[in-house]
């Protein structure tokens, strides 16, 4: 892979750029080059590496707390001396520490909302491709439908959807993911439009490529990155839509359980043990907060316009900052 | 870049309208530094119209958008030099100030007809909007003179068209309008970026007109930045050669054409295709300069037919050849312009 | 400042029809505070009382004869005549209407009613009916006016409170009625809201914004405006008879044995809950006292199982716990708690969520051939105070929810359906015998909930406080 | 031009608004039978049947959907099941209330982008910027739920400065405004900042420079208009969302709205009331997408309707 | 397969590319209540045809129709009349897998080097990709013929891993000159092929389309809006105005007499790099081009024109044969219609 940034070019186009950009990005230095350039992005990061592990191996050395139960502990506060590290943050109605509750939550939690973001990334931008290149009848029919599904009350969807088909972790899945494949329907197409009349598929047109050629060798390896970004937000929309059907009783149910379910309990104990909704709440305001910053720094670092400010300054400040000011070695 | 900068060791003579003197510009893009602007100096004298010469990419637009305050802060940064209109430094006016001259006394023509233009809002009212800011005018009347300057760039139909939005207006006429923009307030100098680079010949002839006829009504002085050698043989008093980032040729436009004394003008001259088919052109060979990695000495070394190995390690200044009014840089320019069919062979007549 | 009272509900009542009172948001609201029936139960002690009706009897095995009470007018002014309780009768028992009353306690039966004068009718059942009069405390009087064939939003009852107001989705307003029979109550005016979350609703006591909150969660009371009543709800596991291995009664017995339910009580549910032994509360008349709690002791359970294993039954087949989603408060946790004890005996339980309209297809026949072995938590609500309004549908063969078939048990059930008098109660009592000796359920709980009451007001709640509010019950301080 | 473009959309707004209702009326009725829940575990079988042809519940889906069509153009929208009204007095009683919740959400949210957004956007990876970006990101990352109940327990139950929920005075409006607003805020300020910097980013505004315009006039006047048409967009997208129902605070603030009637309405599976209001909030929501789009055109001459 | 016999004269074995009163009308959408039959006439009956080793250019100003002509050539968009021939055969009707066999002989070269490469390909992969998709060569002899085609328009073996961003504008535009050649086509169309290229760069690629000329024998349709380009590269011309042939002819009789007052006007308005030039007989034309929906009736450029006359605007002078390589569409080089003018 490229991770050359010296280019040749004497005239960088934006596409130029954005390719290098890319190209910097796909380099794992490079990846994290762009990343130290932001400080909040560099935390996200790293919390979301540190949840990821934590809750791929954290539970191995806790897991025997979490499913059992203890009634001695029951609604434990936490940091409660003399219980043990998985206390930390205290026990929940059945005295399970929340802690490790917390870490095998989030892999529920986690991969639900990737399921969602992946199945309906995948899905969205297969229609929205499609919707995009015949941009004629076809293109119009699966606007539509699109428009439909957007304008269906989400919410409403869900129920419906989990009362024909019971609560389960797959269908809350595929509930999730149909009421937010319209957004990557509009995205895909747009972006699509607006590639589609770029010269090198028409180039590749006229080399005689087919349409499936056309539309997944040429189209949607240059609009994946833009979907990527809409994904890595979205994951944020997920996880908290995730938890209102949790609120509203029809999302994951008991013995899963997700950050959702868990707030969606524990508020009932708000008054008299905050720690049941807080903790898990604070995790789902953390990893959206998380994804959400990410999301915005994959924005700018994706831009070539922008991407500049994410490199670390290569040496020390000279000058000054704005051109109004006289420099020092100005000979008048 | 820390060659010594080509200062000019003459005084600017009291004409001078502008006065650019060793312009540093770089973009600082995290880890890549681009060296844009690499110690310009350049004048341009009341009433004279200058052509900045050079190929995509080698720091014409920068070197102006510096002088007039609008370049991107961050990443663009002014590093050095000076700039002197009217004798006044305008690095040492505060931003409010030079904003004031810059808009007033200095008109600019924006690059890109299309997105230099407000999208949101009426011609008329982008055009009335110069007088109402700089002079203070009444709306009535500064939409009066607005009108009044469509009529003058030649838009016809011009009161109709006063309320159309720039989408609704050709290519040539956009480039009018911004024309019309820039001397609605009667500046001394007007800087044109590159005025006809997405017209088609006929509009192009238009606007070259309009441009010179502007000239003789107004005095006013002009640089016009173009990659074109047809726009600078057509409209120059003086030409200015551009490669990357410092000027390598500045001289009266017959000397520039008849008399090139840098390889790299006539480079530039030989690749003009100008001859029926059959013979081969004669093109620099090579790639235009990375700026954010110059090679040592002088930039254009490794095009360059003539480079020795002085090229390679020192930088060669700005300096007189011939007549005063003639610089080059190039430490072999006499070896150069001597060579023969060296002389343009621009100009193929009918 | 009036005499005014605010109560704030889980829900907004749907209709306050008189016949629609049996559903529970609507029975808060209009029981006891717009109509009444002619019969009417004491809110303390769960007797049988006068209503509308000031006496009646037997005249023979299927009429009986009503006196109705004099001088009682409708809140429209017009007076309470026996044509008026005829209509009332009729239209609640109208196939029309699917009157909710109907459906609820008189299922398909017809009564034929006479008017014999202005004060008295003569009801005939088609067939014998001991319970005839405590099924009356549930039918509302209303006017005569009131379309037979059509639901109405309100109705003229004769209740101690008029309805003023009712802004759709914010608040239902009711005021003292002046010419009620009974005397004026102390509050004058009441106003009832809703707030689906228990947590809102307890803040509301708490800040004075209401003064009366049934059924709130246990968490959500303190002791400074919390009080706990019995709320006649009762919970059970009913174990599928039907299919094995929950079809032996060993394994059945292991369930029994094998959930702590002592330790369940102060956690899971609240500590003033009791066990429970029959779907019944003890204060029905018909609760037997011989049918013994279950102790936990799962090494017994695990030896049972042990057992039937050795006889061939598949103790480790999958068995299905079923739950309703939000189905009273912890459900979630109660259910786990299930799950994770029967696991603990060695069974293989998994839990699963329903909703309700889908978990009661689940309960009532016919029933799905291919379902797993199921336990299906069910909470019963029995505050109507006979068993026969509780026992036959669910154990006997032609019971809509019952997965027993027992000849014994069926002839049980309704011989204690005819009798009457202490006969009666014996022959209930030997019913549920019978049914702890079939075993098809574990029973659980009878449940308590919570009602926060505010400082203005005294107000002691009852089993009845689940499903009615009688404003007139309530004192200011 | 306008007329026929408004034609044109309301005619695309009818059908896809049938195709809505169809679907609303055919997976409404895959949810279950109302027989189960409205009538006593103990009933008969008899009588759940008698239940179902009193309601019309009993024949073919098709022919009710043909029924309920052709009924739904003489305006009659059905029954609530649950609360023996018609079904669109049902939700014409509770729209008012989510309307007037979601524009002044809306209206108030938009006013705080515009503030915090072009200030954050002017110098951007400024330390307002920052603070603002993680604000507003947080803002949008946070379970209103959770948000709701916490809002209730501080103001209204520790401080006791504001009521804890139901209709009323100004008053009343402050929490759930307030708890909405938060994320769409958020949302609203985030994109704002990006198409500012955007905007200021863009040729035209380096022109306005070019001519010398004050600062003030090259942010207010020139760059700040060509963001609001994004500005429109997410305000649009947010204020559809709320039209739909702002189920979440409506359930805990006790707000009369549409969005918990929805929610009933399927819990209850009073397809009457569900299918009205389906057909109000679509409506509403298609009469939005109209204005969005018309205000596109006065906002951005590019647009052509 | 839509085959017409071929003819068997020498001249038409010659020919490569025939185009015949091609028109392309782009129908704008009407609204919903009203229906509007309105197009813009993009393309308005162009003919031409070119043979082996030929170039031909055409000239004209923006909007006028040369990437259009370009683009149906190319069956990239559907003509929506007139027929095109390549190498004899009609390949106005055929469908997009029936066209592909004949893409082997019609290439097409791009006017921007970085947006026609896909930013996502390497070099290699660009050049194989015609190859690929015909499946002419495959593996170890596709590679050395990527190889071979690079080093024919100058790219160093080393740079076959790289990237479009890694190249400069020069070098793209060659690795689009060796993936068009890669098909051995007989024609490659250019559109404005060099126009965004430094003019240091523009002429190495003008050599380069020189020698691949004389090595491999292609035709060229070459546009370009820069004339000095086209007299240097063309042999012919063809003067396009508001989607129609102007005036067709050999380049040096173009440029030394134009007959067309347009392509008067289009001659006189080019910048010569030469400060003495005599700029005094300047035609500049006044104006704007009128719009393709609505042309003028008659003679669509009447409007600009300095001779026009009653007569250009009810008569649409044909496109007439002048001499044996040239056609001019103007009534002042028609005798007898330029008896009715001047009458
Ligand atoms: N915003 C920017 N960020 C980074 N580099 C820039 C930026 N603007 C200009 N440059 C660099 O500065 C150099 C000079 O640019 P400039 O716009 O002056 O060229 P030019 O001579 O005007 O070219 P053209 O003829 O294409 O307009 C270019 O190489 C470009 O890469
Ligand atoms: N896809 C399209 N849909 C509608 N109109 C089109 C389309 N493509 C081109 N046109 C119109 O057809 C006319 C001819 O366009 P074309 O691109 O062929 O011109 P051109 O001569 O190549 O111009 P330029 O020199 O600017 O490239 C123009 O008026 C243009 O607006
Ligand atoms: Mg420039
Ligand atoms: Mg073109
Ligand atoms: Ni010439």
């Amino acid at each position: 892979m490229s991770g050359s940034d010296q280019s040749t070019n004497a005239e960088p186009t934006a596409e130029a750029e954005r390719s290098r950009v890319l190209g910097v990005m796909r380099s794992v230095s490079g990846f994290f080059r762009l990343l130290s350039g932001d400080l909040f992005a560099s935390i996200a990061f790293a919390f979301l590496v540190t949840l990821i592990g934590a809750a791929i191996i954290g539970p191995i050395f806790m897991d025997t707390q979490s499913s059992g139960m203890n009634l001695s502990m029951r609604n434990a506060p936490p940091f409660t001396t003399g219980a043990g590290i998985e206390y930390i943050l205290g026990g929940d109605l059945l005295g399970r520490p929340i802690l490790p509750r917390i870490l095998i939550a989030a892999r529920t939690t986690l991969t639900i909302s990737l399921c969602v973001v992946a199945l309906s990334l995948v899905v969205g931008t297969l229609f929205g491709v499609i919707a995009g290149y015949y941009s004629g009848r076809v293109g119009s029919v699966i606007m539509r439908g699109a428009d439909l599904v957007m304008s269906f009350p989400s919410l409403l969807l869900a129920m419906i959807v989990l009362y024909v088909l019971e609560p389960y972790v797959l269908n809350v899945v595929i509930v999730l993911a149909i009421t937010r494949t319209p957004v990557y329907i509009r995205v895909a197409r747009a972006e699509v439009l607006e590639v589609k009349e770029r010269l090198f598929v028409e180039a590749a047109r006229s080399i005689g490529a087919s349409d499936f050629r056309l539309l997944f060798k040429h189209v949607t390896p240059i609009i994946l990155p833009t979907l990527f970004t809409v994904a890595s937000l979205d994951l944020a929309n997920v996880m908290l839509a995730e938890s209102s059907l949790s609120f509203l009783g029809i999302g994951v149910q008991p013995p899963d359980y997700t950050w959702g379910v868990m707030v969606a309990s524990g508020r009932n104990y708000l008054t008299s043990a905050w720690w049941l909704a807080f903790w898990p709440g604070l995790a789902i305001l953390l990893t959206a907060l998380s994804a959400n910053l990410l999301s915005s720094w994959m924005r700018i670092a994706m831009d070539p316009k922008l991407s500049w400010r994410l490199e670390r300054r290569s040496r020390k400040k000279t000058g000054q900052g704005r051109t109004g000011l006289a420099p020092k070695g100005a000979n008048q | 870049m820390t060659e010594p900068g080509n200062t000019p060791e003459r005084r600017a003579p009291a004409g001078d309208l502008l006065d650019i003197r060793d312009l540093r510009v770089e973009f600082r893009l995290g880890t890549r530094v681009v060296h844009a602007v690499n110690g310009v100096s350049l004048t341009v004298k009341r009433g004279e119209t200058l052509v900045v010469l050079g190929e995509s990419g080698s720091g014409k637009s920068i070197t102006f958008e510096a002088v007039t305050g609008i370049l991107d802060t961050p990443p663009g940064h002014v590093t050095g030099g000076s700039a002197r209109f009217d004798n006044q430094n305008l690095f040492e006016l505060s931003d409010r100030a030079r904003r004031k001259i810059c808009g007033r006394h200095i008109g600019i023509v924006m690059q890109d007809p299309l997105s230099a233009l407000n999208p949101v809002y009426t011609v008329g009212f982008q055009l009335a909007e110069m007088s109402r800011v700089h002079m203070g005018m009444s709306k009535a009347s500064a939409n009066a003179r607005a009108l009044e300057m469509l009529r003058k760039v030649g838009i016809p139909d011009a009161e109709s068209r006063f309320n159309s939005y720039p989408h609704e207006f050709s290519g040539g006429m956009r480039q009018r309008l911004l024309i019309a923009m820039a001397i609605a307030v009667n500046p001394e100098l007007i800087i044109a970026d590159e005025p006809t680079t997405a017209l088609d010949v006929t509009v192009e002839a238009q606007i070259l007109a309009l441009l010179r006829d502007l000239r003789e009504q107004t005095g006013v002085g002009l640089v016009i930045i173009t990659h074109s050698m047809g726009v600078a043989a057509e409209v120059a008093d003086r030409v200015c050669v551009m490669y990357a980032g410092k000027v390598v040729e500045t001289a009266d436009v017959r000397s520039i054409f008849g008399n090139a004394a840098h390889p790299y003008t006539q480079g530039l001259l030989n690749s003009i295709p100008h001859q029926m088919s059959g013979q081969r052109l004669t093109p620099i060979p090579g790639q235009p300069p990375d700026l954010a990695n110059l090679p040592a000495g002088c930039p254009f070394h490794p095009r360059c037919g003539f480079a020795r190995d002085q090229c390679r390690t020192e930088a060669p200044a700005l300096r007189a050849f011939g007549k005063a009014e003639h610089q080059v840089a190039c430490h072999f320019a006499e070896t150069v312009a001597a060579l023969p069919g060296a002389t343009s062979k621009a100009g193929h007549g009918q | 400042q009036e005499a005014a009272v605010t109560v704030v509900l889980g829900d907004e009542p749907a209709t306050l029809d008189p016949c629609y009172t049996a559903a529970r948001s609507n029975g808060l609201v209009a029981l006891g505070n717009l109509y009444e029936g002619l019969t009417a139960r004491d809110h303390d002690t769960g007797a049988l009382g006068e209503g509308l009706a000031v006496s009646w009897t037997d005249l023979d095995e299927t009429s009986w004869q009503f006196t109705l009470r004099p001088g009682v007018t409708f809140h429209d002014g017009t007076a309470m005549t026996a044509q008026a309780v005829k209509h009332s009768i009729d239209r609640t028992l109208n196939a029309n209407l699917t009157c909710e009353n109907r459906t609820k306690f008189f299922g398909d039966s017809s009564l034929d009613v006479e008017v014999v004068d202005e004060a008295t009718i003569i009801i005939r059942t088609p067939e014998r009916d001991p319970t005839l009069p405590l099924k009356l405390s549930n039918l509302m009087v209303h006017s005569a006016d009131v379309p037979m064939d059509a639901e109405v939003r309100s109705a003229p009852g004769t209740g101690p409170y008029r309805l003023d107001d009712w802004a759709a989705g914010q608040a239902v307003e009711m005021s003292a009625f002046a010419d009620y029979w009974g005397g004026a109550p102390s509050v004058a005016k009441g106003t009832f809201i809703w707030r689906s979350e228990s947590s809102v609703r307890a803040a509301m006591i708490a800040q004075g914004e209401a003064d009366l909150a049934p059924s709130v969660a246990s968490q959500d009371v303190t002791d400074e405006f919390g009080v706990a009543y019995p709320n006649a709800e009762t919970i059970r596991l009913n174990l599928d008879q039907l299919k094995p291995p929950l079809d032996d009664r060993r394994v059945r017995e292991a369930i029994n044995l094998g959930i702590d339910r002592q330790a369940m009580l102060g956690t899971v549910i609240s500590k003033d809950a009791s066990l429970a032994t029959q779907i019944i509360i003890p204060a029905i008349p018909g609760w037997s006292e011989d049918v013994r709690q279950w102790e936990y002791d799962p090494e017994r359970a695990r030896a049972l199982l042990e057992e039937a294993r050795a006889d061939g039954v598949p103790v480790d087949a999958e068995i299905q716990l079923v739950g309703r989603i939000g189905h009273f408060p912890n459900a979630a946790e109660f259910h786990e708690v299930v799950k994770i004890m029967l696991n603990d005996i060695g069974l293989n339980v998994n839990l699963q969520w329903f909703e309700a309209a889908a978990k009661n297809r689940m309960q009532v026949k016919p029933f799905d051939e291919d379902r797993l072995p199921q336990i299906i938590v069910d909470q019963h609500d029995n505050t109507s105070g006979d068993p026969v309004f509780s026992l036959p549908a669910r154990w006997s063969s032609e019971g809509s929810q019952s997965k027993t078939s027992d000849a014994d048990l069926d002839r049980l059930m309704s011989e204690a359906s005819q009798a009457t008098g202490a006969d009666r109660v014996e022959k209930w009592k030997a019913v549920a015998r019978k049914i702890d000796e079939i075993l098809p359920d574990a029973m659980m709980f009878h449940m308590v909930g919570y009602a926060a009451v505010g400082d203005r007001i005294d107000f002691t709640p009852t089993m009845f406080t689940n499903s009615s509010i009688a404003l007139s019950k309530i004192e200011l301080k | 031009m306008l007329l026929d473009f408004v034609l044109r959309r309301l005619f695309f707004a009818f059908i896809a608004m049938l195709g809505l209702l169809v679907l609303v009326f055919v997976m409404a009725r895959l949810t279950g039978d109302p027989a189960l829940l409205y009538l006593p575990e103990t009933a008969s079988a008899e009588m759940r049947q008698q239940f179902r042809e009193v309601h019309g519940l009993n024949d073919p889906i098709h022919v009710q959907l043909y029924h309920y069509l052709l009924n739904s153009l003489q305006l009659d929208f059905g029954t609530s099941l649950r609360r023996n009204i018609p079904a669109m007095e049902a939700v014409m009683q509770a729209f008012p209330w989510t309307l007037r919740l979601a524009g002044i959400t809306v209206v108030l949210a938009m006013i705080v982008a515009f503030l915090v957004g072009p200030l954050a956007a002017y110098r951007p990876s400024s330390v307002f910027d920052r603070i603002a970006s993680v604000l507003s990101l947080a803002a949008a990352s946070t379970p209103d739920f959770w948000l709701a109940i916490m809002a209730i327990l501080f103001f209204s139950v520790q401080l006791g400065l504001l009521p804890t929920s139901g209709t009323g005075g100004v008053e009343y409006w402050i929490l759930p405004i307030g708890v909405l607003m938060f994320k769409i805020t958020g949302t609203t300020t985030q994109v704002v900042r990006g198409a500012m910097i955007t905007s200021l980013a863009s040729p035209y505004v380096k022109a306005a420079r070019a001519k010398g315009m004050p600062e003030g006039r090259v942010i207010f006047v020139h760059a700040l208009r060509n963001s609001v048409i994004s500005a429109v967009t997410v305000a649009g997208d947010q204020t559809r969302g709320l039209i739909n129902g702002a189920v979440i605070v409506e359930t805990i603030f006790g707000w009369p709205g549409v969005g918990k009637l929805m929610i009933d309405a399927i819990v209850q599976r009073d397809f009457a009331v569900l299918q009205a209001a389906v057909i109000v909030t679509a409506a509403s929501i298609f009469l939005l997408n109209i204005v969005i789009d018309i205000i596109y055109t006065l906002l951005d001459p590019r647009i052509k309707v | 397969m839509n085959m017409i016999p071929r003819t068997h004269s020498q001249e038409a074995a010659q020919e490569v590319l025939r185009v015949e009163d091609l028109e392309k009308h782009y129908p704008i959408r009407g609204g919903f209540l009203s229906r509007t039959d309105l197009a813009i006439q993009a393309v308005n009956g162009v003919s031409f045809s070119l043979r082996r080793g030929e170039t031909l250019g055409i000239v004209g100003e923006s909007g006028c129709g040369k990437s259009t002509v370009c683009r149906t050539v190319m069956k990239l968009t559907e003509p929506t009349g007139g027929r095109i021939f390549s190498m004899g055969h009609d390949i106005t009707d055929l469908t997009r897998a029936q066209m592909r066999p004949h893409r082997r002989n019609l290439q097409m070269v791009f006017q921007d080097p970085m947006s026609s490469l896909n930013p996502r390909m390497t070099a290699e992969e660009i050049v194989a990709e015609p190859m690929q998709v015909h499946g002419t060569l495959r593996g170890a002899a596709a590679r050395k013929r990527v190889a071979e085609l690079l080093g024919k328009v100058g790219i160093a073996r080393a740079s076959l891993g790289k990237y479009p961003h890694e190249f400069s504008g020069g070098q793209r535009q060659r690795i689009a000159i060796a993936r068009a050649l890669a098909l051995d086509p007989s024609v490659i169309v250019c559109d404005e092929a060099v126009s965004a290229l430094d003019v240091s760069i523009q002429a190495q690629i003008l050599n380069l389309f020189k020698e691949l000329q004389q090595d491999l024998g292609l035709a060229y349709l070459f546009i370009s809006h820069d004339l000095a380009v086209m007299e240097y590269l063309c042999d012919r011309v063809a003067v396009m105005y508001l989607g129609r042939i102007v005036e067709i002819a050999e380049v040096a009789r173009i440029f030394s007499e134009p007959k067309h007052p347009y392509t008067r006007a289009l001659l006189s308005s080019v910048p010569r790099p030469d400060p003495d030039h005599d700029r005094s007989g300047r035609v500049v034309l006044t104006g704007e081009v009128p719009s393709p929906i609505r042309p003028p009736s008659g003679c669509y450029f009447r409007t600009r024109c300095a001779h026009a006359t009653a007569h250009c605007a009810e008569v649409p002078p044909p496109l007439r044969t002048m001499g044996p390589k040239e056609k001019v569409a103007c009534h002042l080089h028609d005798p007898e219609a330029r008896q009715k003018m001047l009458g």
